[in-house]
Order: structure tokens, then C-alpha cells, then sequence
């Protein structure tokens, strides 16, 4: 299995031996049913440390650990590392508050509603240290780090693309078929933020709908925190042990975040907040408003109750039924 | 004739490229759209399937996003980012719709950046996204791009996503699957291929309204321009209405500017 | 990534390159949405060859497609190649009929009620030629056709044991973080034998409870067989689409077949007939009666309905009732 | 003294390994019944893990086969087997118990075959299954076995499943994960640990009852003897009364001969 060519790109968070992945893991990850319920603050101030690498677990609007996002955003880190994959709003407010200066880029943008002038300016005035990666690429490096293995192969992103020479990835050769594969690295990250629809006191999750990387970044991560809408009775987890999607002992900490992913959508609970993205991404565009905008949403509120109120009670109301009435087919 | 507008245009013409029992790539925006028609006219289970794992959903209302839970309603299957992205490499998704900021003569595609430093570039664009992936995977990528000499470049500045790379066998000999690569190429004023040998575009198709002049005038390389080509029928009425007053009423995607 | 030590075992299923793969998917997997339900008898017919790679996609007795191996074993297949992955009766009938002459071997056996005799003797007579793995390596080999790439790395099985000695795998290192790695070869099977709880006219299957590899198995094999405890309808997979373990597309075949897994256990349905397996292994261990098991239980009926008659309505109601009692607290 | 056979000895013994809050892989027979066993006593959140999927069960009646809808009864999770084999790979499942037809002196375990060719063996064992990953990837692997000299060998016929290969650091050089390897045999004598250096069996505590004279007569390598060694306690009235009237009331394991 020759290695046949290397991306150029910088190999942002190397890959970690077996021998130190099964370490951390002791360390790290307690099979004790514990109570880890506490504050979003407490949780960052605990799990999140200056120079970590993090990911946020979501699938563009769906399901993004906002209220963690926010958190991270006040406490006011400075040289974070972070995935940057089928992002949207989480990446552009650690980018726009200054809290990551090194990003694993594969897309950042929300699509129909335009573009994030954030991670762009930033680019341009080269202030953000980039490793070039496609959506696919990204997913199995999360995806190795949960299976444990160094590598996985894959037949995307192969030779003559600019996206695998800005990689850093390998070309091989099958020493079975004889195919040419791309070997992109197990991305382990430090820390991830995951948003979940519902679980227990000690961290065993349940998610509704697209389902996007979730185990995989469950598994992959040194360290896990949870936002849920919702904290259940562990009995309710061991009725139906299917629908666990993240078992307990891969967390370090459930914080409790009703209508946590706002403005992004909640499969079966809350519609897309369209018009707080378009605020936020016109704000972007002119670079005025942004200010007030950081400091209205984020930094003049304690926590995600504050946020909450600063939404309005109505506004969440009608996101819900929104929602709601899209799905009544499943009582039928 | 009915009245239609560039977005409508590329819908209707982007439609008649979907076959039936075929599995779709799709982003947000005119493929979506074009699938959906597709599937309310000749091409009732065109089966899309989106990289946030949704399979063969009913889409009774437009998503924004493909990630959006409106993209899974009534759907036959939800599976993984990574699901997806194995099926696509296994074959069951054999058509692929992409767009992007610059294309050149071998379908190769830019969606990262303009300019000539990577790490310093005059316009940073998203990024791939998955279009990479979607381009190396899929039997048939179909581009969908307005016709502009700007974008239709001698030589893309980042390869994002391959086409057929350097022409020829090149695509082959890096090892990307065989039988897989550009399909089609649709804009607002023509329908190209590619040709076999040299993997070429070639024109295939004008759009109502469009001439072979205005075609290489707006072309930034050679085509291949064949002896004889047909003019594609203009949006019917019945297409039209479909897409204005049961696919897109509130004129989400075609009451929109079109630029990718 | 050099290689540094390759097994002496034979590659019963040579690895296919990605070209051919998808080529194979594009005549084998319609999406088009027709009616596949048709008899065991007919399925087999169409969709399992002399000569092909079959795999039955089980957990051990959980599952277990036995009504479509009893099928297989009706119609005189003489030159199969299997995968004895967790396997029990499924390849013990199979090898006993003499339909199976090259297996992919991690476990033949009961467990607790004993070994397979006929596995046993077949080998100690130099009668079945055989490959060496671990469950794992070909749980991952399944994993990597479903994938469809060629070869997946792992940290089991690595040079030392004979288990890898014998198998076909390979030993490489990681060029990112120099662990050694076991590679294992995908494995494409000609056709998967499935047995679900319910599935659709087309083949969307839902399963519940233990879900072993049903995914990889039925995305990895060229050609796949379902049977199933009911059909249901289209619009019942539509309302739970998370729920759906086997897309359509995947499946060339739906039989029909209530306790199709008989005398396996169908998790949350029925128990397991412990009664008939023992028999069952008396027969081999002793050699006597097996002659007439084969032609009681398989040759002298034409179908599962006559097969279903043989064991009677009320050991099938007493392991029904048995099996719904364990699960009772799902309704709480 | 009460009277105990020997797969309730062997059960009780080896629940005494068990530690609390730790994830253990378990097969059927008397794996299973020692971890049940210390859940009721010292280590009520020993988290026992199926190669099959399910994940922390309760466990409410014995499982026959680990691949039985008994072992998914109230459990936290039920994933696939990849996944499981895969939470062994990061760690997770630190401990595993495994048995065998032989084990040598570096605590190598064969389950495949008895002769000198593997081709045409003498007698054919049922393979690996899930033992040569538990083996390969488990930080502490338990070992049980009936201690007989055929049993404890010089050689075994075939290495199953890693112990510390040759010795010494020949385990790591291999690329096995560093801190992974056997950890205690239980017998129906003893139970032994590895030597940190050699990496050789060594003799720990004496069962009750046993002799070191009767341990090192019925195993057929050299054995590390040190000067002292304790004899552990018998099992309790209460360690039995659970076994018999809670956890295995038919006899199902604790009723059965041992032989592996």
C-alpha cells in the first residue's frame, strides 16, 4: 500500500495513537452513573479549555448546540481550533467573536440565505489559518476516531483536486482491489457540542430526525457536552435502549437548554428562525449592527433563559406550531 | 409564449434532464426544484436524496436549507451523513446536481475561492460542501450555472470539484471511478456535453431565445460547437404553473436572482 | 503505508473494485418502487446461484433468516462459499446438506448448548475448506463493502495470533500515527439471506431490538433476500423514516414468512425453541436422525406454512407468549 | 462450610475481580454469572457490554446465547456489533472475560483446533468469534478455565487470541495497543497473574482447598511460584444463595459440568 501523494494542508489536530485514545478514554470517560447535570457556564468553564479543538455537532440549521455556542462566545476564548463542516451560524459567531483562529474548512454558509461574510473577510484579510476538506472527507475522519482507527480510505477527493492538495489527506493504492483511495486522518477533537432532543441525568440521548454525525461525534471526542430540550427519567432510556443515540458514558456534561438550537430548526419541535438569520447575516454583510448585536444576545445575558426572553414567548410559540403542524401525520 | 423568468427557465430545462427511478443528489434552490417538477410531471419517483440523510422524502414544502427538517417529511429513510455519502459510492445515487462560481472546458468546478493564493484569495467562496464528494462519487453530475465568460473560465482557480481534470483519461488514471463524472452542463442559454474521446464540452442544446453567438460570446473557452442543434422548447404553461402555484409559492427559489 | 505481513488464508470472495461495484448496483438495485413479494421458492430461484457467496444475516439465534435457508437447502445447492460469522443453525444446516464447501469461519456453535458437530467433523475430514477470522474482522468487512471501499483498518487481529496467519488480511502502518494496523479486505457477498420484523411491498425494513449488521450486510451484497414477519404498509414507513433499517432499494426480493426465524428468537415476537435446537444437535452428534430431520422439517414440506404445521400452533403460541412477557414494560 | 460445586466456586471468584463502574464484555455461561453475581454484591454498576449490541441490560432472566433477546432486556443502549467492537477499540469496554480449550504461559488462548495442522486438525473447536478482538482490544482480559495439564500448556496448538505473544514486549511490538493484554486466569485451583517484566504467568492466590502442589501438577509450563501466596475465601451463604435462588435458579451455568 504505497502512499502515493500528500496533501499540502496542515494536519490541524494530529491523529492520536491507539495507545493514547484508550488512555484518555480512562480519564475521561466514566462508566459511573453519575449526576452531570449543571449550567452551560459551568460546563464550558470545566470542559472547554483555551487551544482545545472543538466541533459542533449539527447538520447545517438542524439541531446546532446554540446555547453551547453562545456560552463558549461569552466566556471569551481567543485561540480555539474547530470543524468547520456543513456550518452555519455556530461557526460564524466563534469567528466573529474571535474565538477560533484555525479551522478545518469544508463549508461555512447558509446556502439559500447567503453567505458568511465572516469566515470570507476573514480568509481574505488572511486571519484564519484554513485546511481545505469536502463534507464526506470530514465525516469520515469523525468516523474513524470513533471506530478508534487512525485512518479510513475513501474514493472522494482523490488527485487533481485543489481540495485534496489543500488537505491533508494521502493517496493509496488498495493492496486488495487496486483502487486508488484517499486516506484521511481520525479526527479526534477535544471537546464537542451536541444538542439533543432529550435525555437523562447522566447524559444517554435520544434525537429526533436527521441524525446527521452524531455517534460518530460522540465517540470521536475527548470530551462531550450535551444541551437537551429536556431531561428525562432514566427509565424512559432503558424502555426503549434503540432510540439511545448517545450512550451516558461518552459524556462529561448535560445542560439543560430549551429551544437550545434558536435560531435552527428542531426536528418535530420548532421551525428555522429565518429572520434572526437574516438579521444576523445582514448585520455581517454591513459590518454594522454586529456590535450590538454580540452584546443585545450574548454578552449582556447571563445564559440561555436570558436569550430566551430576549426571543419572546411569542415568537417561540409560533416557531413551534410552525413545526408542529408540518408533522401531525405521525398521530395519524 | 408565456412570460418566464431565468430562474423558471433553468427549473423547466433542469426537469427534463430527470429521469424516472433514478436516485438525485440534491442541494437547496433550482435542482431541488427541478427534481420536484420532474417528479409531478414525466418523472413521478425521480427519488431525491440529501447528504443530511434524508431519503426519498415527500418535500410538501420547500426547504431553505438541506438541512432542514423539511427536507425528511414523509421520507422512505433517514440515515447518516456518512450513509449517504457510502451510497453514493457504492452507486444507488447516480445523478448529482452541482453549482459553483467558475467552470472550465472539462466540467472540473470552483466553489472555494477566486484569485491565485489559495491562502490569500480575492473572494473566498463557502467552500465544497459536499460538491467534491457528489462529483466523485456520482455517474452523472448534471452543472447547473449561468452563462457567463467570468464563470465559464479556460482554467478554474481551485479545482473543488473534479470533472473530467485535464481531459482525456486523466480523470480515470487519478483513479476516480470509472463511469462516473459531468453529465451535463445547463445554463441560462444552453445544454452542453461532453465528448467522448476528449472529454470536451460540447453544446448540445440552445435555450428558447438563444443563439450559438451569444453562446461562445459568453464562453471564456473553446466549445465544441456540432453542424447541427436543436433549440429546446420553451416552459409550458402547465410547468409554469406547477412551479409558481404548487412547487414554490412564495417564490422561495424562482423568484430569486439567479448567481449560484 | 507499507505492508508488512500478509495472511496465508485463501480470499474466498476476491475484493471487486469500485468501478465494478457500481456498475453491479446500477443493474442489481432499482429504485424504482415495484411489488418484490414473491415465494421463498421463487426467490431463491431467481436470486441465488451455484457457485455464489451467500451470506445469512444474523446474530447467532437472533433473527435468523431460516425459513429462506431452509429454502436454499430445499433446492439442492451443491457449491456455495458462506461467512460463518456468529453462526449457528443457519450454516449448520447448510453445511449439513452439503450445500457449502468454502467458508469464511469465525464461529459455527451454540454457546451454552453445545457445538457445531457437523462443522467440527466436515473440517476434521478435510471436507470444507476454510478461511480464519475474528467476529469483529468480518463484522468490518462486511462494514467496508457497505461502504464501498476496499478495505477497512482495525486494531484486532494483528501478527502474533493465527488468527491472523490464516486469514486473508493484511498488516500496514498508519502513515499518520504509525499504529499498526490490521487490513481487511471488503467483503461483497453474491447474496444476502435477511429476515426481518416487517417491511413494505418494495422492502423498507424495520427491525427491532438486536440489530447485528443488518445495514452493512444488506449495502454490501450484490443481491439481497428478505423475508419477514409481515408486510405492512408503504405509508407506515413513510411516518417513522428513522425507523427504517433496509431501504428498498437495497432489496431484489420480499418473502413472506411469520416465524421465519423459527427456532431462532425474533426479539419482542418469540423466543427461541430451545427444545428443537437441542434435538437438532443430538442429531449430529450422534448421527442418528438427522436423515429424518432433513426430510421431516425441509424436504417432505414445500414451504414455511408446512414447516410452520410440523412444530404446531402451540409450542409457537407458548413462544410467542414467552417472548411478550419478557417485553411487557415497554407498554408501561 | 457449605457445600459449592465448581462452576459456583469459579463464579464467585470471579466476581470478586469485578470492579465497580467499569464496562465489562461478556459472553454466555459463567462470565456472565460473575458479573451479574458482583452487581448484587460490591459492584452494582458493573456495566456488562454484548459483541451482539446491547449495552448495560438488566438482565432479568440468563440468556441461553449472547445473541438473545434477553441480553437487550431494559439495557441503556443497543448498537450495532460494529459499534461495540469499535467502543472496545477507543476504550470503553476496558475488561473482557474470555476462555479457551488451551492457554500457554504468556496467557496466548487457543478456541480453534487441537492438532498440528490447521488444515486437518484432530479436533476442530468452534473458532474465534468475538475472542481474538476481545483479546486484542480490552485493557484487562480475564481468563477462565479448568486448570488440567492438557488444558496448561507449553504451546498452544494455535493462538486464538493474544495474550503477551512471546513475552517481554513481543505483544507491543507486534502493535497490539499498549496497555492491553490478559490481566488474571481463574481455575477451578487458582487464580494467576503476568509477571511485569517476562510477562509469564504467575501463581496469585490459591482457591480453596487447592495446594500450590496441585496447581503446578496440573500445569504444564513453569509456573512463577512466589513465596507467598493466600488462599482466597470460599464462597459465602450468601454469594450461593444468590447464585441458586436469584440469578440461576434452573441450573442453567451454575448446573452444568465445566469443561469450556
Amino acid at each position: 500500500m504505497r502512499i502515493l501523494a500528500t496533501g499540502v494542508g496542515k494536519l490541524i489536530k494530529p491523529v492520536p495513537s491507539s495507545d493514547q485514545v484508550q488512555q484518555e478514554t480512562r480519564t475521561l470517560k466514566s462508566l459511573a452513573l453519575t449526576n452531570k447535570v449543571m449550567s452551560a457556564k459551568e460546563a464550558v468553564q470545566r470542559y472547554v479549555q483555551e487551544n482545545d479543538y472543538v466541533v459542533s455537532e449539527l447538520t447545517g440549521n438542524v439541531r446546532g448546540p446554540m446555547a453551547l455556542i453562545r456560552e463558549v462566545v461569552r466566556q471569551g476564548f481567543k485561540d480555539l481550533k474547530a470543524a468547520g463542516n456543513t456550518s452555519t451560524l455556530d461557526i460564524d459567531l466563534l469567528l466573529q467573536a474571535g474565538c477560533v483562529k484555525e479551522l478545518d474548512l469544508c463549508y461555512v454558509g447558509y446556502e439559500l440565505l447567503g453567505t458568511s461574510y465572516t469566515m470570507r473577510k476573514m480568509i481574505e484579510e488572511g486571519k484564519l489559518k484554513i485546511t481545505e476538506w469536502s463534507n464526506a472527507t470530514m465525516a469520515w475522519r469523525l468516523k474513524a476516531a470513533a471506530m478508534g482507527v487512525p485512518f479510513l480510505p475513501c474514493r472522494s477527493m482523490l488527485e487533481g483536486t485543489d481540495t485534496f492538495k489543500y488537505s491533508a489527506a494521502k493517496i493509496a493504492e488498495c493492496p486488495f482491489s487496486g483502487d486508488r483511495v484517499c486516506v484521511v486522518p481520525a479526527l479526534r477533537p477535544d471537546v464537542a457540542l451536541i444538542h439533543v432532543h432529550r435525555c437523562d441525568i447522566y447524559g444517554n440521548a435520544q434525537i429526533d430526525g436527521i441524525t446527521g454525525s452524531t455517534l460518530e461525534v460522540a465517540a470521536a471526542s475527548k470530551k462531550v457536552i450535551i444541551s437537551t430540550e429536556k431531561i428525562i427519567d432514566h427509565d424512559e432510556i432503558r424502555k426503549n435502549p434503540e432510540r439511545t443515540a448517545i450512550p451516558y458514558f461518552m459524556v462529561n456534561a448535560v445542560v439543560e437548554a430549551p429551544f437550545g438550537a434558536h435560531p435552527g430548526n428542531m426536528p418535530y419541535l420548532y421551525d428555522m428562525d429565518v429572520e434572526h438569520y437574516k438579521e444576523y447575516i445582514n448585520y455581517c454583510k454591513t459590518g454594522e449592527g454586529i456590535k450590538e448585536y454580540f452584546n443585545k444576545f450574548i454578552y449582556n445575558v447571563p445564559d440561555n433563559d436570558g436569550y430566551l426572553k430576549l426571543i419572546g414567548e411569542e415568537r417561540l410559540e409560533e416557531l413551534k406550531r410552525k413545526e408542529q403542524i408540518r408533522y401531525k401525520y405521525r398521530e395519524e | 409564449m408565456t412570460n418566464y423568468n431565468q430562474p423558471e427557465l433553468l427549473a423547466c430545462i433542469s426537469a427534463k434532464m430527470v429521469v424516472d427511478n433514478k436516485g438525485y443528489f440534491v442541494g437547496s434552490g433550482i435542482p431541488l426544484i427541478s427534481v420536484l417538477l420532474a417528479k409531478k410531471t414525466h418523472a413521478p419517483n425521480a427519488v431525491p436524496f440529501f447528504e443530511t440523510g434524508s431519503i426519498g422524502p415527500k418535500l410538501e414544502e420547500l426547504p431553505i436549507s438541506i438541512a432542514d427538517s423539511k427536507t425528511m417529511t414523509r421520507a422512505i429513510a433517514v440515515k447518516s451523513m456518512c450513509d449517504i455519502f457510502e451510497l453514493s459510492t457504492i452507486g444507488v445515487i447516480e445523478y448529482g446536481f452541482l453549482g459553483g462560481a467558475q467552470v472550465d472546458m472539462y466540467g472540473n468546478l470552483n466553489a472555494t475561492m477566486i484569485g491565485d493564493d489559495y491562502y490569500r484569495p480575492k473572494v473566498r467562496l463557502p467552500g465544497s460542501g459536499g460538491a467534491c464528494d457528489v462529483g466523485s462519487l456520482c455517474g452523472k453530475t448534471i452543472i447547473l450555472m449561468l452563462h457567463e465568460k467570468r464563470r465559464f473560465v479556460p482554467r478554474v482557480d481551485f479545482i473543488t470539484t473534479p470533472g473530467y481534470l485535464e481531459g482525456g483519461n486523466s480523470r480515470e488514471e487519478r483513479g476516480f471511478i470509472k463511469g462516473t463524472g459531468p453529465y451535463r452542463v445547463i445554463t441560462n442559454l444552453a445544454v452542453m456535453d461532453f465528448e467522448e474521446e476528449s472529454k470536451r464540452m460540447r453544446l448540445l442544446y440552445l435555450l428558447p431565445g438563444a443563439t450559438v453567438e451569444r453562446v461562445v460570446e459568453n464562453t471564456g473557452f473553446e466549445l465544441i460547437i456540432p453542424d447541427h442543434i436543436e433549440t429546446l422548447d420553451p416552459p409550458t404553461r402547465e410547468e409554469l404553473q406547477l412551479l409558481r402555484e404548487v412547487l414554490d409559492p412564495t417564490g422561495l427559489i424562482i423568484g430569486r436572482q439567479l448567481k449560484n
